[in-house]
């Protein structure tokens, strides 16, 4: 494609432009549907049953069913979608992050009580790829 | 004559307005939050607009996958408060003034703006947060004291419109405005931000060094702050920084001069930094 | 790269789409309708595009009053015809290049054009009127021989976008397409028109001289004509002859010279004069 | 308003504005699920029932139950939407034309085969208001 992705050397981010809205949408339109009551209760009675009136890859099912938070991500999810699902569940933004970058709740928690995450080797994915070869 | 007076650039931090509503604005996390407001409530009492034109986002609420406008703006008689999956916040229901929206809604068209009219629309915690922290604890039996004409840009699905155009829908968000007959005190509303990234791997990221560059050339620089490309904003600010698209609007719609008159700047809000500015224009 | 060779400026009256439909097109009401098309379809298969880029607009079928979009773009995989009262229309779903689609909206958002990205859309006359005129009877069986990208454009709720509006989105179009890395042949329609007026007392009025003159300026005059203010097509070319500020899109997404291969211009279609024109780029 | 109305001046012509789609809404909003062959049921089955859904003024509700086209159009209906009330009625756009000219079936059809409406003395209100005085 002619339009350069300039964001795609970001570490650690989904930037969700047309490619992932078009691989998410179905997963992204069932998490919508989350925002009313009547359709959490639905969806909390029988989940698999629910999830049929959308159609997603099974891989996208499997991860709803297992609540597999970054692979929501990876597969096309937004995060402004899968955290309708997270809310349903009780879990709101800050413990989301908490999970999706594998810190759990508390470290997580202080480490925005500490002034969050730096941007210092934070902004391109060779900072990250430099770490791990560490 | 309609004229816009004032700015205000404000965070909408959904759990702003949980703390709010579940009571626990004096809890120790919170306490700095609202400190910074203080001053904003008395300076909006004293202000009284008649009407806030307020530039926000829908958070995959009210508008799904199906359809994305770039620019929305709300032209129905009211908005109600969504249900964002823990139930609507109990705060009043936005009234609009109808008139003067339909006739900014003209008014940019002509004026080659593609914008998207909305004659029914709910409104997420993107609008109701700033109007909560600037007008303070509101019942849904209670009124805003302002009526509000919203407009909702997209900056979730990449790409959000370029500062660029948002500052340049600010300029003719004035002249629409300045041709509407009625003699209205109108302050502008920029919300979102400031940086935050709420997924992946990276959440968390905060920028206040960024971000405190960006609130000074809010008065310094805005024609060349608004000339940042969106790769800035994902890069330094994290992912949902980008929302910080929507101050530029704000911004174009004062003065080239005005006066900061208020700054507050607080790390955490649950993954974001709050960040708040008001600018008056120099002649108000 | 993609580039666009061709324009067709096209009626979309839907009495077209129900005489082709309920098979009474060589009746002599219609005959001299279908007459002017005829050297249209040859034209067409010659030219074969692989991709039809098609500016119409929705009658209050498929967009209601709730949410009215200046420019909405289509990015579903697929567009399904439209009961508009009377049953859906018997002719195939409409399938898009979808990837070209979310590359021209991504595009034109970076270009400032303020697009509503549709991700589901059914479609109505206004756009399949003009494929079946084109390609002749197709029974929901059958394919369209061609992809089609539909820009759906507010015309019914006034202000219509302005023709330099227009005209300039054809521009941008035009880039978009140039930079899509795949190889293919693109034809641009712009649909609507001529004069008609379809409500009220004043119905029924046809301007013929006004129609030729809009055909003829078309290749001698395009960015003159894109001037013309919405009372000039309102009083002229009665309520509903704003339609025909969609041909500027059309228009402008071509070479600044060109060649009409083609006219056709007939008065009556039920209450519309029947106006249509093909363009080529002289270096195509 | 500032904006000036420079179209006011159109005789028999309404242009759909944001005045007159306040106006109408509710109006054109009944008239828009009629596109819909389960709503077209419903209200053959039960106007008046039908209607109580869309609270449109009593006069608007009175011109849809006796089918005053013109009326509908003067209190703020459009003519897209109104053609989906005529369309359940069986009435084409071109029959509707001639029944909101007052011309009737025959003569609109016949002017229209001739060429249709001159713009000759159809430009300016003005122009009607001569012949209505001559
Ligand atoms: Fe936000
Ligand atoms: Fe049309």
């Amino acid at each position: 494609m002619a339009i350069k992705k300039d964001y795609e050397d970001i570490p650690g981010t989904f930037v969700f432009d047309a490619d992932r809205g078009r691989e998410g949408y179905h997963l992204n339109q069932f998490c919508i549907s989350l925002r009313l009551q009547k359709n959490r209760d639905a969806f909390n009675a029988d989940e698999e049953g629910y999830l049929d009136a959308y159609p997603m890859t099974p891989e996208q099912r499997d991860a709803v069913l297992k609540r597999e938070w970054n692979r929501l991500l990876e597969l096309g999810g937004n995060i402004y979608y899968t955290s309708k699902l997270a809310a349903n569940d009780g879990i709101n933004f800050q413990d989301l992050a908490g999970i999706m970058t594998g810190m759990g709740r508390e470290a997580y928690r202080d480490m925005m009580l500490n002034g969050g995450r730096s941007p210092e080797g934070n902004r391109y994915q060779s900072e990250w790829d430099e770490k791990e070869t560490d | 004559m309609a004229r816009i007076t004032a700015g205000v650039g404000c965070s909408h931090v959904p759990a702003i307005g949980v703390a709010m509503d579940t009571g626990i604005t004096d809890q120790p996390y919170w306490q700095p939050v609202f400190k910074g407001f203080e001053k904003s409530r008395e300076w909006i009492k004293e202000k009284n607009p008649d009407v806030i034109f307020l530039v926000y986002n829908d958070h995959c609420t009210v508008f799904d996958a199906s359809c994305i406008p770039t620019f929305a703006l709300g032209c129905a008689a009211e908005f109600a408060p969504a249900d964002e999956g823990w139930g609507p916040r109990p705060v009043p229901v936005v009234k609009n003034h109808q008139k003067m929206a339909s006739h900014i809604a003209q008014s940019l068209i002509l004026d080659e703006f593609d914008i998207t009219i909305m004659n029914e629309m709910e409104v997420d915690h993107g609008l109701t947060v700033p109007l909560s922290v600037m007008y303070g604890d509101k019942t849904p039996e209670d009124e805003w004291p302002a009526l509000v004409i919203p407009l909702c840009v997209n900056v979730v699905q990449y790409p959000a419109p370029t500062g660029n155009r948002c500052y340049n829908l600010g300029k003719a968000i004035r002249r629409a405005v300045e041709s509407f007959d009625e003699d209205l005190n109108v302050v502008i509303f920029g919300t979102g931000g400031m940086s935050h990234q709420l997924q992946y791997k990276r959440a968390g990221l905060i920028n206040q060094e960024w971000d405190t560059a960006f609130l000074d050339r809010l008065t310094s620089d805005p024609v060349g702050l608004s000339q940042m490309p969106h790769v800035e904003y994902l890069r330094e600010a994290g992912s949902e920084g980008v929302e910080m698209v929507m101050w530029h609007v704000m911004r174009g719609a004062l003065d080239d001069d005005v006066t900061e008159v208020h700054r507050h700047y607080h790390v955490p809000a649950s993954n974001t930094a709050v960040g708040h500015i008001i600018l008056e224009n120099k002649a108000s």
